[in-house]
């Protein structure tokens, strides 16, 4: 019992990233694939804050005193990770925008049946 | 020197072809072999040209006097079919004849298992063309069966060099012999190229399908280098005098019904690799010297021969005896050099037949192999009835067709008039091959009773023939296609294919599940899943993909975690 | 001075042209910048090469911050010749580009174009030369983002789509990597690759590298498109404008390799068993099935750029072949066929671009007799096409040989003969081309104009500068063997 | 002996190939050759390696059977494996015409000169 409700955070990781990969899998919307993909990414946020986590810790600012504080290392990196997931999803959505102009629909097995015609012709 | 060495003589040719115009390409073609005599005549004995390459000394050079011999012959192969080919504007076929002569010549000097194979591919890939450039959709079909089998024996000499290379740490193209798996592959990729039983129907189905001057080049030079390779690396191996006895006897029955004359000329030229194959399995000196002059007088004879069915085919668009006859009227200068190459064939005295095949057959007689012997005699005066009797009678005598085609080409002519001298010459003055042999020759072919016996057999067959004739025996030329072990591929194999596709349609409507239709359905489902749209091949969706993915992640942390 | 700083440079220098070629918009200019950006990167490289020959390995602090903390740059044989192959392969179609790009691209994006070239190579580049894992998935977001943008170039609308597939499928690749070093980092509390190596073996949680193991390759396996999780490759290869996929197909996949090989024997070390189950159970059949079903496939393509993007993952399936044999022999085979089909498929695309470049499309029944109006490019196809096969004397052949040869000394008789079926697909696939563009008759009617009609010079003679310098490089095969031998003694020897 | 077609004269060195009494001649000289021969192996002495090669009348007997007996063979060949031009359908270039865009057919040939003057 402690092992599954201690480890709290790390379901959540678990529950979101597969959550994440069956958004991508099942739903045919291309917005809802790039939703997917950023609770997909999310979980990867919360894995690495959680991991820098010291129960008791502060926050990792110049104190007077030494005390115990969080790993601020974590933070940095998954700052840079938001960074590059905030890009993809821009890049992902423009080019959303350029397929429904183009194809006239957003949802993917729409887009491959005419492609399998152009393919065809 | 190592920049002018013989075969790159020939490649710098075929590379100086691809820029310029007519007149230069045929001048090169015939210039490449001049220099390139001189360059190998001014090679000295030994091993050079040597290379580094991948961490292996490969020798371009080795040149003795075995090699020396095949190399001087494959020279004046590719200088008389250029004259031969004079006429030709066609940029492919130039090229692949310089590089096609210059890989043989290669292959023949290469003193490596390595360089071998690299000549060896060359041969196959420069060769093919020939075949191609004839440009019909049959061409292209037999090109590609003949490219798939010579580069199959390609792979063979590939993989057995490198089971051998890991025997014995050498790479070396020395004696072998039949001692290992490796050598045994090696053995199975001569033997393809050589044409062995059963291997052999590469050499008829593609010979005739070549153009008319790229049958000529053809005809010189592949078998050719097997024989040379075997005689490098299996010579005394014994199974090789069985095989070569084989060899000697069953293309002849072929050829005798065979109505195509070029495809007949392809069986013979069968029948006489057994010969060097048998001089080849014997392996004492007087029968490599019979394998090494045998070689030399066949290129001759068979380019002669050839060349007079090639001018025939070139001035009536036919070479199939049934629609040939009485050319001699037009055509009397092809018909007479078409005789001299009947002639020497038949090994008749005077002729150069004559004084190689004796090598051989008193090579197989001394070592105590009758009954090869004896299929050797047999085998003769079955080579008289194919090409000496046939090739020729069919075509200019027999029963006038009524075509009168103009004399051949003054430079066909020309080729074939060299040709037909030097098949004279060395026939008559035997001592100016004997001299360029391996080994020391002390051996006279014109003793009366040689002379004599010979006469005997070859009269007699005649003989025959006129006897056959008049009671009307002889079987006549008829148009049609006779069956050979090609039949397994290219029939047996298409039509089981087809049929286990055909009945799977059916089948599987019906019932759905059994062998068979598992067996087709695979073959259908390839192709439906690897053709665009197919599974395999279409723009596969984000969702396949990425379940893909999934899949695949939790395989492998499963593996890993537990 | 500039010496010293020379690894910083070779990042800096494309990622400084980017925004440069933006604030100057003008698409001439833009592509001279680029170029001149580029040469430069080139002459970097060169330098590195030659220094790490000298002196070894070279390691550099970037901003003075020591490793492990701050972010290291490490050069050693085995990145240093491939900085090189990816800056000199990208100079190369980066002059190719010009005319190509002017016909496919619209000209007020040209300079959004040479752009995202610029920060695609600094981003190759940098997965490269760091050896810090987190730097790793910095820069593989920063080519990864700038190929999107490249392939959405393509003038099919069918590029779209490709590149948002991509877009999920890379996103994904590069999320895995990113969790795995974040295990990494939990079971070791470093991020560089040299402190990493040393601290992994005795981590206080096995099960923590384990699974970051698993991320890793998986990630790594789906930017290097190995089978079967190269599904993204060929539309993207496909519909890409051409100069694109001839960049990305000898680049991309190259650098993420190198990345592969970089995480599986420096940092992970070949000490430990676990990985032997993933070469066995996952990475040989992927490799082996890779070679022979897309070979198959790409048997059947009517287009050229799709049959030539399935040949592609069939030959990274070689090149994971050579590296799942993990010994000496066979890495030095996965080594040296990474830098040769890196060349072999770059010219093979070029000579399709020349072919687009004129027919505006490469439909291969189309191609009929195309000798006869674009020689040149015929040639570079089927020269390319040879080596592609193996044909001694070319580059193909050096790979395959010691492919063959590495299989055999480990006594993977099964895999050598498969290697040598999968190179008679090869010559299948390449024979149709060639047999079309040399003998058919005309069978469609052609609307380009009779006679001769090649593409420009300035797209044939970087093209032919690619194929003498893989030429060169098959008849001397003995120089980037020695060149992927030092290199594999030192992924095996592990740090030093 | 010259050979008249479409009206013009074409020399032929060999036309006297045709008529039957050249034919019947050469058979004649072919006989009397073979009789020679077969005599003259009871007065020279072969030498001989092949035990029975030596025997009276060896090479002539297999000269005409061996020969006899590869025709007969073929011919019984030619009954079980004679199959239509067409068998192999495109694959094979037996049932096709060569090409004449290769070629130079001239089936009217080129008039002597000397004859025509």
């Amino acid at each position: 019992m402690n092992t599954i409700l201690g480890l709290y955070n790390y379901w959540i990781v678990i529950i979101l990233m597969m959550a994440g990969l069956y958004i991508l899998i099942a739903r045919y919307n291309l917005i809802k694939k790039i939703i997917g993909l950023s609770v997909f990414q999310t979980s990867i946020f919360y894995l690495y804050i959680t991991m820098g986590k010291v129960d008791g810790g502060t926050a990792p600012i110049l104190l007077d005193e030494p005390a115990s504080y969080s790993n601020p290392l974590v933070h940095v990196l998954i700052l840079t990770a938001i960074v590059v997931g905030v890009a993809t999803t821009a890049v992902a959505l423009a080019l959303i925008v350029r397929i429904y102009e183009s194809y006239d629909t957003i949802e993917e097995d729409e887009i491959k049946a005419i492609e399998m015609q152009e393919q065809d012709s | 020197m190592t920049w002018l060495i013989p075969p790159l003589i020939f490649f710098y040719g075929a590379f100086l072809c691809l820029f310029v115009g007519r007149t230069q390409r045929t001048f090169i073609t015939l210039l490449a072999p001049v220099i390139a005599l001189v360059s190998l005549l001014m090679l000295p004995m030994g091993n050079m040209a040597q290379v580094q390459f991948l961490g292996f000394e490969l020798i371009f050079i080795r040149l003795d006097k075995l090699a020396f011999v095949f190399s001087l012959i494959f020279i004046i192969a590719a200088f008389l079919a250029a004259i031969y080919a004079w006429h030709v504007n066609d940029k492919i076929q130039q090229v692949s004849t310089l590089l096609y002569a210059g890989a043989a010549l290669g292959g023949v000097l290469a003193g490596d298992l390595i360089s071998l194979f690299l000549y060896w591919e060359i041969t196959a890939v420069a060769s093919v063309f020939l075949i191609w450039a004839r440009r019909t959709p049959a061409a292209y079909a037999t090109g590609m069966r003949y490219l798939l089998i010579q580069v199959g024996s390609g792979v063979l000499l590939l993989a057995g060099l490198l089971v051998h290379y890991n025997d014995t740490g050498s790479i070396l193209f020395e004696h072998m012999g039949l001692v290992s798996t490796g050598t045994l592959l090696i053995f199975l990729a001569f033997g393809i190229k050589c044409a062995f039983p059963l291997m052999h129907n590469w050499l008829q189905d593609a010979y005739p399908a070549a153009t008319v001057t790229g049958t000529v080049v053809l005809s010189s030079f592949t078998t050719k280098m097997a024989v040379y390779a075997l005689a490098r690396g299996y010579a005394g191996e014994e199974i090789l005098i069985y095989i070569g006895a084989v060899m000697t006897l069953f293309p002849i029955f072929f050829a005798e019904i065979e109505n195509d004359l070029r495809k007949v000329l392809a069986y013979s030229l069968n029948n006489q690799l057994g010969f060097m194959v048998v001089g080849v399995g014997i392996g004492t000196e007087l029968a490599l010297n019979g394998t090494a002059a045998h070689a030399f007088c066949h290129i001759l004879y068979k380019s002669l021969l050839f060349m007079s069915v090639g001018a025939v085919l070139y001035r009536t668009g036919t070479s199939k005896a049934s629609e040939l006859g009485g050319l001699y009227k037009t055509m009397p200068i092809t018909m007479v050099c078409c005789l001299v190459g009947a002639a020497s064939i038949s090994a008749f005295p005077l002729f150069s037949g004559f004084i190689s095949k004796s090598l051989i057959l008193d090579a197989s007689a001394k070592n105590g192999y009758y009954l090869v012997w004896f299929a050797l005699v047999v085998a003769s005066a079955g080579v008289l009835s194919h090409s000496g009797i046939k090739i020729p009678y069919f075509t200019f005598f027999a029963h006038d067709s009524g075509k009168r085609p103009a004399e051949a080409p003054m430079h066909m002519r020309i080729a074939m008039i060299i040709t037909a001298s030097l098949c004279v010459i060395i026939g008559v003055f035997p001592s100016l091959l004997y001299q360029l042999l391996p080994y020391d020759v002390a051996y006279k072919p014109y003793t009366t009773s040689h002379v004599l016996a010979q006469m005997q057999l070859l009269c007699f067959a005649l003989l025959a023939f006129v006897f056959l004739m008049i009671k009307g025996i002889h079987p006549p030329e008829v148009r049609g296609i006779n069956l050979d072990s090609d039949w397994v591929y290219r029939k047996i194999l298409p039509t089981t294919l087809s049929a286990w596709a055909a009945s799977a349609m059916s089948v599987a409507n019906t019932w759905r599940i059994g062998l068979q239709t598992q067996a087709s359905e695979w073959i259908i489902g390839i192709r439906r899943l690897s053709s665009p749209g197919g599974l395999l091949a279409k723009g596969w969706g984000v969702n396949s993909m990425v379940f893909v993915v999934t899949l695949l992640l939790l395989l492998v942390l499963f593996l890993n975690l537990f | 001075m500039i010496a010293t700083q020379l690894p910083a440079l070779q990042i800096i220098i494309p990622l400084f042209a980017a925004p440069i070629i933006v604030l100057v918009r003008r698409s001439e200019l833009a592509w001279i910048i680029a170029v001149v950006a580029n040469l430069m990167c080139v002459l970097v490289a060169w330098k590195l090469l030659g220094l790490v020959n000298e002196q070894g390995i070279i390691r550099y602090s970037l901003g003075g911050w020591a490793a492990p903390t701050g972010i290291e740059y490490y050069v050693d044989s085995v990145n240093a010749p491939l900085l090189l192959l990816v800056a000199a392969i990208s100079a190369i179609v980066l002059l190719y580009a010009y005319h190509s790009v002017k016909k496919s691209v619209d000209s007020n994006k040209h300079y959004l174009f040479y752009a995202a070239w610029m920060l695609c190579l600094s981003g190759l580049l940098g997965m490269l030369i760091t050896g810090d894992a987190f730097n790793v998935f910095v820069f593989l977001e920063i080519s990864s983002l700038s190929t999107y943008m490249l392939i959405a170039f393509g003038s099919d609308r069918r590029a779209l789509t490709a590149s948002f597939r991509y877009l999920v499928l890379g996103s994904i690749g590069a999320s895995f990597i990113l969790i795995g070093i974040g295990f990494l980092y939990a079971a070791t509390g470093s991020l560089n690759m040299l402190d990493l190596a040393q601290r992994i073996p005795d981590a206080s949680s096995e099960r923590a590298i384990l699974v970051a193991f698993s991320f890793i390759s998986i990630g790594l396996m789906i930017k290097s498109a190995i089978f079967p999780l190269h599904a993204w490759l060929a539309n993207a290869y496909h519909h890409a404008p051409i100069t694109v996929t001839a960049f990305l197909a000898g680049t991309a996949t190259k650098v993420s390799l190198y990345v592969f090989l970089r995480f599986l024997f420096s940092v992970f070390g070949t000490q430990y068993n676990f990985e032997y189950l993933l070469f066995n159970v996952i990475l040989l059949p992927a490799a082996v099935l890779g070679f022979l079903i897309m070979s198959v496939v790409a048997v059947f393509q009517t287009d050229l750029r799709r049959m030539l993007a399935y040949s592609s993952v069939a030959q990274i399936g070689y090149i994971v072949a050579g590296i799942s044999l993990a010994t000496q022999a066979g890495l030095t085979a996965g080594y040296v066929h990474i830098i040769n089909h890196a060349m072999i498929k770059t010219a093979l695309f070029m000579s399709v671009g020349c072919i687009i470049y004129r027919l505006g499309h490469a439909h291969r029944p189309s191609l009929d007799n195309l000798i006869q109006t674009m020689p040149l490019t015929c040639a570079a196809f089927i020269i390319s096409g040879l080596s592609l096969i193996g044909v001694p004397l070319t580059v193909g052949f050096v790979s395959k040989f010691t492919l063959i040869g590495a299989a055999m000394e480990k006594g993977w008789w099964m895999m050598a003969a498969l290697v040598l079926v999968s190179s008679v697909l090869a010559i299948i696939y390449i024979g149709r081309v060639a047999d079309v563009m040399l003998f058919r008759k005309q069978r469609l009617p052609n609307p380009i104009p009779q006679g001769r009609n090649e593409a420009p010079l300035s797209m044939l003679v970087p093209m032919y500068g690619l194929i003498f310098m893989s030429l060169y490089l098959g008849v001397y095969g003995s120089k980037t063997l020695a060149v992927a031998s030092e290199a594999a003694t030192q992924l095996l020897g592990g740090f030093r | 002996m010259a050979i008249v077609m479409n009206g013009k004269k074409i020399t032929a060195a060999f036309a006297w190939v045709e008529s039957p009494t050249a034919v019947h001649m050469a058979i004649k000289i072919l006989a009397g050759l073979c009789a020679l021969l077969f005599l003259l192996d009871i007065i020279i002495h072969r030498h001989t390696y092949v035990p029975g090669e030596g025997m009276w009348g060896f090479y002539t007997f297999t000269g005409f059977f061996a020969f006899t007996l590869i025709v007969l063979g073929a011919k019984q060949l030619r009954s079980w494996i004679l199959r239509d031009e067409n068998y192999y359908g495109e694959q094979s270039v037996d049932s096709e015409e060569y090409p004449t865009s290769q070629l130079d057919i001239q089936n009217e040939p080129a008039v002597d000169r000397e004859n025509d003057q």
